[in-house]
């Protein structure tokens, strides 16, 4: 039953819609880019397919799995499968229609399994990655979704502080990258050939579009066009830009490199972009500030351990998005100190811990079902394409198109 | 008459078009290529480390020229294209042409070149 | 005079005028892409004179034609011509000031002018399409946009439900597309040279542009940031997604194709964000699962169809919007069955018919006029360059620059 | 303290923010695409580097100077320094919250380093330019944008008027751009060797972004979703329309050109959307109307000047934002009639004098400073890189990458 | 057996194509290449002002063909590569070639052109 | 010393460069080429129906080696180049060379191949 829509705080949601929508293009300009020009539709292909994955299943049972009445604070039940009468529902306690917040939350499943391409880049049939996705999307994301921000979901319950999604979407996508590039393995030349990115322009452009879909990924979660938004699109605006800026110095004084790269910067910016998501409202602009010139420590040697290693996580999903979510969520138990949240700097060092317990728990969940899953799915329909389609490069072989004449 | 080709970095296309065409080439034509020879690959950087360039950017000139500037030709070349900067400065071939002609009049063996 | 601002509701339509101005660059990457890389300027061009034909004839008479008072429910009177003194008039019934509510209706006026490149594509003068245009927007667009959305509109009055367009945009261009093409008769080479679309990673982001836009497009028409305005991004997302697997299937079972192709699923959502546009406001989700469903159906075939045949409708507007367009408005009448809308399956089967009689009269008078239009300009100021310079392509002969170096 | 927020208001804000964020990207490519390939990545790696320097000054000092406690009308105090419990501090005026204020202000200010990238192109050191553009901001940017904008800014008081920051931005940085070009000197091989705009749809997307941004630039400077920042956007438009459409006559009329260029066409769109910068919420349509109508006659005899010059600006931020700023905000003096603004053609000639006025002191101390900075760097840390490098390009000498494969 | 090395115009490609498989050279390979020659550059527009681009796109095409086809192949070639627009139409180069392999075959000096 | 002109499938292009390398040919130069010969033009897809491509993406290695390792090379490419996929594996060509000279030492006809 409609009570009272506050038409601000759900414009401002309706706008944090769309820009949460145009982050899968930009992620799909951001992967495309890195990688070779024989696959860069390939590419796009599986962005827009975790796109309609995820949106269908979504409307049939996703949105109830993820946010329906909790059984065991585990998953939704199915009141609430195929939105009918959705419009009817109430709104948000920030009066954001349910309509708007149903949606709103569609994209974040969205782009979460959008960056799960990254193992499958430049060798997996399309068929398959569809199938993969809407599955992992259904048994991975809906449920780990619920756990943290569904009315009784057990980690939401246990107090696990996450303003955007530094656990829901990337802790649980950077394991779940892990786990396929474990069990998909590596392309064809990997570490022979040279594996050039192809346009850099395009991640640039990319990344443009994910900064700007990432404000209203962050400041949409406030849920309301309040301070604490405006507050989130400054902390992540900031954290992104510190993070950054290390990066740069990073580069410079490693002994292999020199030079700051534009795709380490963009990478930079990406790592501060991930970190500042559990914490955006959470933690004052000088903790945003921390958390950028933190979060590159970890990411930047296990991005480096990830190249040198056998393990063909195509486009560092595991590195960015895990190892910066895992951080991320860890220092918002370290610095969280406003809106309602209570971290290490303000007194409270057990919210590190729940903070900790929140990412094992989710980053278990999805590396052990993401693997299982990979495994079945590679041993039935099969993961990769032929050698020689592979050779040959996914475009002309899975989509019969040339990207570029 | 012979076919030079020259094998060049692509920085130094301007000079050598202008010392080549002073030597007598006054046509040209200009193809990117990628080469590899004595001079190693490149390092460039990817996103967690380097990768090497195997075949780095040349400029492949070709100029069809009568026999008598074959040396001017290929002096000036030498001169404008060299660099200090160890191997990659690139090669010069010289191939026999048995027979020009010049699209625009049909001519053959004309002095067109 | 201004009554009472609803600032949510305001915000929400700026920021939804926002998202439709960004739908016409995407259109001409769209656009752009799927053509020859010596033409990729010159439809940019294209693009580009359609907004400034369309933005400066919207304040000149425009806005005034299509939501003037009504002269005998066929188009508008001048009252407001010049748009003086806009920003004392009185707002909508959703609280929306003038100003926003005339320039949010001005990038619709300006997108639909834009989709009509496509018969003009890689040969047409840049000077006539400018007169074109201007003068199609002025004696086509701005009458049918009355007819429908103008208090005392003959199609409103006659309750045809167009929730953001479907008939006022994509029946009207579609066929508009077509007049057109018969006209200007086909390109040089067509169905002799390979037209091989020139950059589809353009095509793509493009497409990511439109899709991000028409969630504005389509939950601004709501003019309110309610409960609606959520239902239509819902529905739209879900149809896309839905017509995008329809698209996918129909080239896999095609005997000629086999393999979903990039482009294909491009088509697929633009066919389903063009079906749904009518329906948006008015259908429960599981209305946009079967428009997304069903358009395909139509689209694919005549999309075929126009290939095989003489008619170098170039960019495929008339498959596309004029027959999306026409299925969606039909199917609107089918599945609508809320916000105060009767389709079939909520018992009114006449909608039907009404659907049926609005998109008569809409590709119509479309067809009807823009053919004369055509013809009378090919006939004076000559629409096409010469043979030579279409050969050498239009982006040297037209405008003297070369894309890409 | 938090009064009151007026949610629809602050969700306007925050979707302004988002959109003036995406601005930069869009100069990026924009600038990117007009020079040679060799150098792309590094111009982008340009504007990323204002983006970085410009949100930690901000957060650090730089939103007090601009926004604090006058001290004299020339500069604030640092009693905002660190943002600290920046979601306390009351909203403005409209009900936007503070936090919003202070990121929406931080992306102008992004934006505007960002242009100030032209006359580096191609030839600039990387750190050197982050140390410049840091202090840059610091010194040049925050001092104008509290004369214009702060309670007690001199120019303030002084009845400037300046809308969204016509002299704040586009002044400034014009002149500053023209001050660093005398200092740094011009490119190897400027006016000997073909300077090819290497993509040109790249110059077009980035106009497109840029174009839509500034939709929120300019309608978010009303601070509030009413009817004048609806007006601003129909302004904002307007003027971007007709002035593309005369540098299209322009270009047809001059003898060296004959044709519009697509170029040309996207370079008519900025100087409209400069120009009306400043009176975009002060001026009826028909005033946008004539701003377009005059700006060319300004900004197109510079640009052809400036380019037959010896002064390599590279990317004519001084003749598109420097001359198309003054023009604009003189003229503002003249047609401003609306919005409690009374300019010449509403009876108050001596707004033009006060104009004029802002316009001196803001372009003299811009120019002035930067040209001090810009000396003093160029003989300590070096603004160039050396000769070599600058041949072989910046995207290899300073990054070691190269854009395309 | 002769490389006839062609450069023309990028819009005479298919005819020439056409008209040089007519006359009997079956295989040929096709590059994009930049020339200069009589023809002067062409004046294309930049922001300010105007900029000569000094090389012009030319299609260099390749085609090693018996000796017999030779005058037939360079008649095809010149009488559908050539245009009415002054300088620029191109030129053909003839060079000897000692020896072809089908490396599918492994076949040398075959019937394979 | 000859002049190999290396016609080849792009997938091929790294055991060629390996094997020709380890048979003798040092430097080489490689250009991206759109060719015809036995093999028909692929069919591509666009929106309605499908285009047929013409010319097929090739690379072209072009290596001037001397008279001795030229029957190494040859072997070396056929070997290294061929595939089962039918035609379309490409063609090598052998052109006589009258002079070569590296431009960084200005050397003629010496060991520099
Ligand atoms: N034998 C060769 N055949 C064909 N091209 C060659 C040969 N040797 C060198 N090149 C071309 O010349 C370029 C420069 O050659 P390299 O050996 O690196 O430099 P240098 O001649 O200064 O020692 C190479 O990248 C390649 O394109
Ligand atoms: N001597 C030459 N050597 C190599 N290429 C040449 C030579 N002369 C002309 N070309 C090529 O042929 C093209 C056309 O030549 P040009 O002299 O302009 O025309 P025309 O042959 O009609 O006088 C040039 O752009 C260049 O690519
Ligand atoms: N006579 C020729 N002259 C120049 N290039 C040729 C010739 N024949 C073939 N080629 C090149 O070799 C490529 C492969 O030739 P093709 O005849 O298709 O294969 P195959 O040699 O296996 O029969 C062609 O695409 C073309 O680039």
């Amino acid at each position: 039953m409609l009570l009272q829509v506050d038409t601000g705080n759900a414009s401002w949601i309706l706008t944090a819609t769309c820009l949460v929508l145009i982050m899968t293009p930009g992620l799909a300009m951001f992967y495309g880019g890195l990688i070779r020009k024989k696959n860069v539709l390939a590419m796009f292909g599986l962005c827009v397919a975790a796109m309609i994955a995820v949106s269908i299943q979504w409307f049939l049972v996703g949105y109830s799995m993820a946010f329906g009445n909790s059984i065991g604070g585990f998953v939704g039940d199915l009141s609430y499968a195929g939105l009918n009468d959705v419009f009817l529902m109430h709104e948000t306690a920030t009066g954001v229609p349910a309509t708007v917040f149903v949606v709103f939350q569609c994209m974040f499943a969205m782009i979460t399994a959008a960056i799960l391409a990254s193992p499958f880049a430049e060798r997996s049939k399309f068929g398959s990655f569809l199938v993969f996705i809407s599955i992992w999307s259904l048994i991975v994301y809906n449920p780990i979704a619920h756990w943290v921000w569904a009315t009784g979901g057990f980690l939401s319950q246990a107090g696990v502080l996450d303003f955007a999604g530094g656990t829901v979407v990337h802790v649980n996508v950077g394991f779940s990258a892990a786990a396929v590039a474990l069990v998909i393995g590596k392309r064809q030349g990997f570490k022979k050939d040279p594996m050039e990115p192809h346009n850099i322009p395009m991640v640039a452009m990319g990344l443009g579009l994910l900064w700007f879909g990432w404000l209203g990924f962050n400041g949409g979660s406030a849920l309301a066009a309040n301070e604490f938004a405006g507050l989130a699109i400054i902390n992540t605006n900031l954290a992104a830009c510190t993070a950054a800026l290390v990066w740069i110095v990073l580069e410079y004084v490693d002994k292999g490199k020199k030079k700051p790269s534009m795709i380490g910067i963009s990478t930079g910016v990406l790592a501060g972009l991930v970190a500042i998501t559990p914490a955006a409202g959470y933690v004052q602009p000088w903790g945003a500030f921390m958390i950028g010139l933190l979060v590159d420590f970890a990411v930047y040697p296990v991005l480096k351990w990830r190249t040198r290693s056998n393990l063909d996580e195509s486009l560092d999903a595991f590195a960015c998005h895990g190892i910066g979510g895992v951080t991320g969520a860890i220092l918002t138990g370290v610095f969280a100190s406003v809106n309602g949240a209570t971290g290490l700097v303000a007194g409270d060092a057990t919210q590190v811990a729940i903070q900790a317990f929140g990412v094992v728990c989710a980053a278990g969940f999805a590396f052990g079902v993401t693997l299982v899953l990979a495994f079945l799915l590679k041993k039935t329909i099969k993961l990769r394409v032929k050698p020689d389609e592979e050779y040959v490069g996914c475009d002309v072989s899975v989509h019969n198109e040339i990207a570029y004449v | 008459m012979k076919l030079i080709i020259v094998i060049i970095r692509p920085e130094r296309l301007h000079d050598v078009k202008v010392a080549a065409t002073e030597a007598g080439a006054k046509g040209m034509t200009v193809i990117e290529v990628k080469g590899r020879g004595d001079q190693k690959g490149i390092k460039l950087q990817s996103r967690g480390g380097s990768y090497e360039v195997e075949f780095i950017q040349k400029v492949k000139i070709e100029m069809a020229v009568n026999d008598e500037v074959v040396p001017a030709v290929i002096e000036a070349v030498v001169r404008s294209a060299r660099t200090e900067r160890g191997p990659g400065d690139g090669k010069i071939f010289v191939l026999p042409i048995e027979e020009v002609v010049r699209i625009r009049t049909g001519q053959k063996n004309c002095d067109c070149l």
